[in-house]
């Protein structure tokens, strides 16, 4: 009595396993379990599934965060809305050099913290955090710790269990990936606290529903993985090329690097200051420049004044007339020659017709020399 | 990328500013308003010819790319005109000319502040 | 004075360019403005957003929300979220051929009312609501009225005015389009109530930050611009291979169907019981066979005895031994006949193997013709 | 698709069921247990030797996957043994040979349950 109709191909099965594959992939990279990672449809969302889900799910333990200003918008207007929720959010400062120090993390823990949330590297600076230190501080706490890894996966290595890390966020599109698909660490001691932000069907264990993308979920493990191949050598090829490019940016008068150039800084940005240049004009004048901020970030925060470099203590003009440098794999020693050439010609372009920064021009002023 | 889409005519006029006067030329007469600490100056420079025509007129300025890209079109529209233009200028004209968008009004309005500035310089210096 | 370093192409805003014009294809095809449509990883948040944002955002108006039973997951699992947060939620019971009457939402309506949602075709019966008739409803009472319409688009036509609908649901995969990618219609008087789920950066004026996926969203444009243009052709076709399938099976003793067959049923998918045959071993049997719900469905909700059928009067049993066809593009009369040939013989076969239904046996029987 | 993932060895007894009872046929002795209204039953058929052997074992069942290929492997084992062997169905090792997700035990006890039905009728038949 042989099932007449046995079948051969389930794609539905077939896509689940690649999906599995894929999870796998992911989790191995970053020393986790399989089962610890939730797809979802960015870092935007991990940001805000981490932060939003962990505070809402520990709300009975207290309603304390502890987090920085110099976090990617999605960290802070989560945040944002966790305080008009009740919460009471502080913000560390961190140093000029832009990371924040397990000192003065340990110095603003309370009873009632219930999550950190900081940033791996920052997205305008480059700026590295010390993870595992600042993971060995909550750790100690017993207090849930979120890292923002869309700037740092696939570029440094990580050890969310060597590291402390309870939730690590992280995107496909950072790492030469296809958009709209990202990731979440959840460790089994963030799990038990975390509150999914939307509901129904199940999937991902109930923390994050709705069909999962195969194609994209493959990308971003692939994409993961490749990055994870070159690392090494990525990392030492784009450290040379980053000092090149600041090399020659400072042949330029009134150039500040708003960058640690060291190793707290990250290989694949170099955020540079042009006084005396109007920062609209000038990333205007480079339109089409890939390596400079826009063609390739997030958001385009620079005509606020990026709030990060004002944390840092640069004025508002300053902040404004910064460039963020990003590199990636397109990125060559004779296409940066190219473009640092374009950005000194421009910046001088544009100081060549400004006014002069005379201490007080208003009215007229009567000029020597005139024609007739 | 900038987080305003400006028009072609942005674009093409910005990457020209023909009307940009050269570091160290000085005219008949100037006018400046803004401030550069502010985020916008602009100053614009006259010089006439016997029968107080503008006989040629450039702009410094420090700003936004419709900034820069007005005030380039106000000293072409100047240039050949009787020096009165300068207290006619029309930021709204200006502004529609280039399809800028409504928020940059507010800058444009300092070239107009500028050329009457330099419309009186330029009285002073005919010794009205 | 001329800018050096004018720049040709600019590839981010090539990518902006056509996100705006995928948007406004597809308002163009709901008749609503390109303003009015946000992209979502698809329905299930697409769901949430509508109602656990309007909600939440109505919470000073009223506390009270009217939906029905016979919803998909992500509608009751929001609403039930809701519950939890102190909401009332009244579940419509729909009429046995599951839908709701547009009397039935009229009664149910209270002062405190601030949201209703009703799906548009049910997913497991394919049974039709008149949205317009719903809608009018609602417009009536001034309450915000959310379809679910993520196996009605592209097979309908919509008009989000005429039909008085203020949020719409709908995703890509559902037209042969992408996974991972979906929208939702907001209208201008949802939008001043509507929270967002998710914070930061800025995207989808506000209400769904995180980068964009062009590629997807593409893909759902173009999926729902091929699926309007043959939906005609498509409605009539498949109405006929239904109605053939149904004929086919009924063929079959101890057959009911589940769907109305018609006008007020989807040409899209019909939902049939086989009495006596345990669904899972039914669905394991015919496991490959596309068209049987599984490979295609969002989640496979049989193992549970599916809610909706039992909504609808089914029993337990009856519910899990029922099998849900879904057609599309790839379905053809003779690949439909080969399936309903298939499924009658595993019926037929696991019947055959199945003890008699025999009204009491516990313990041991003795049978005669015994061997030796 | 069904939730439950099986492993290659259910599918390949599945869609064989070398062991299931045809339509009508009927066994010196037949145990069953369960319920198809409660989505799981199982009836054990068997068929004896002049020497206490299960010359013939054969099993009919309504429920998932699971059941029906444990029954299947269980007439399979069963068949060729003392009919004593009926007493000694070990439900963990059927399970275990094929794979089985923890969750399905409860089912497969239905098969003890069914022979030691099956023996006791059997012992009956025997007119012990
Ligand atoms: C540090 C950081 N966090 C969060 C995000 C947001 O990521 P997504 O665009 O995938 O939502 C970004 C941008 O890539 C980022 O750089
Ligand atoms: C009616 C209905 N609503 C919601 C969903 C969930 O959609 P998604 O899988 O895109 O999250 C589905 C599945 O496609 C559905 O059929």
């Amino acid at each position: 009595a042989a099932n007449p109709a046995s079948g051969g191909h389930a794609p539905g099965r077939r896509a689940a396993a690649v999906v599995e594959q894929a999870r796998a992939e992911i989790a191995a990279l970053i020393g986790a379990q399989p089962g610890e990672i939730v797809f979802t449809s960015g870092a935007t969302e991990s940001d805000n599934l981490a932060i939003l889900g962990v505070a809402r799910g520990s709300g009975w333990r207290g309603r304390h965060i502890v987090s920085s200003r110099t976090e990617h918008r999605a960290v802070l207007d989560a945040l944002a809305r966790l305080a008009h929720e009740g919460f009471e959010v502080t913000l560390l400062d961190p140093r000029a050099a832009g990371h924040v120090s397990p000192e003065a993390l340990r110095a603003a823990l309370r009873e009632d913290t219930v999550l950190v949330s900081l940033m791996h590297v920052n997205n305008e600076t480059g700026a590295i955090n010390d993870i595992a230190a600042l993971g060995e501080v909550c750790r100690k706490a017993g207090i849930p710790f979120h890292v923002d890894a869309a700037q740092g996966i696939g570029k440094f290595a990580f050890d969310v269990v060597a590291q402390g890390i309870d939730l690590l966020s992280f995107n496909a599109h950072k790492v030469h990936g296809p958009k709209g698909i990202g990731a979440l660490y959840v460790s089994e001691m963030a799990r038990r606290r975390i509150e999914p932000l939307v509901f129904g069907g199940g999937q991902e264990q109930g923390l994050r529903p709705g069909t999962l993308a195969p194609h994209q979920i493959v990308g971003l493990a692939r994409a993961l993985t490749l990055a994870e191949s070159r690392r090494a050598t990525e990392t030492s090829r784009l450290r040379a090329l980053r000092a090149a490019l600041w090399e020659a940016l400072r042949g330029c008068e009134g150039v500040l690097c708003n960058s640690p150039l060291d190793a707290h800084g990250s290989p694949w940005i170099l955020n540079v200051c042009f006084e005396g240049v109007e920062g609209e004009s000038l990333r205007y004048a480079l339109d089409g420049l890939m390596v400079v901020s826009g063609g390739s970030a997030c958001n385009s925060l620079h005509e606020e004044g990026s709030y990060v470099l004002r944390s840092l203590g640069r004025s508002d003009q300053q902040a404004s007339s910064s460039l963020r440098f990003s590199f990636g794999l397109a990125t060559d020693a004779a296409g940066l020659a190219r473009a640092s050439a374009e950005v000194i010609i421009a910046v001088r372009w544009l100081r060549s017709i400004a006014p002069a920064p005379a201490p007080a021009r208003l009215g007229a002023s009567k000029a020597p020399g005139a024609v007739n | 990328m900038s987080r305003v889409d400006y028009s072609p005519l942005v674009r093409e006029r910005f990457n020209r500013l023909s009307y940009a006067a050269s570091p160290d030329e000085a005219a008949v007469a100037s006018g400046s308003a803004g401030r550069i600490e502010r985020g916008a100056a602009v100053e614009l420079l006259a010089w006439c010819d016997g029968r107080d025509r503008l006989a040629r007129v450039r702009f410094r300025a420090f700003g936004c790319p419709a900034l820069l890209a007005a005030a380039d079109l106000a000293a072409e529209r100047l240039e050949g005109q009787p020096s009165a233009a300068l207290g006619r200028i029309d930021p709204r004209a200006l502004a529609s000319a280039l399809a800028l968008p409504a928020e940059k009004l507010g800058r444009v309005l300092l070239i107009e502040d500028a050329a009457q500035a330099c419309l009186a310089a330029l009285s002073q210096s005919h010794g009205v």
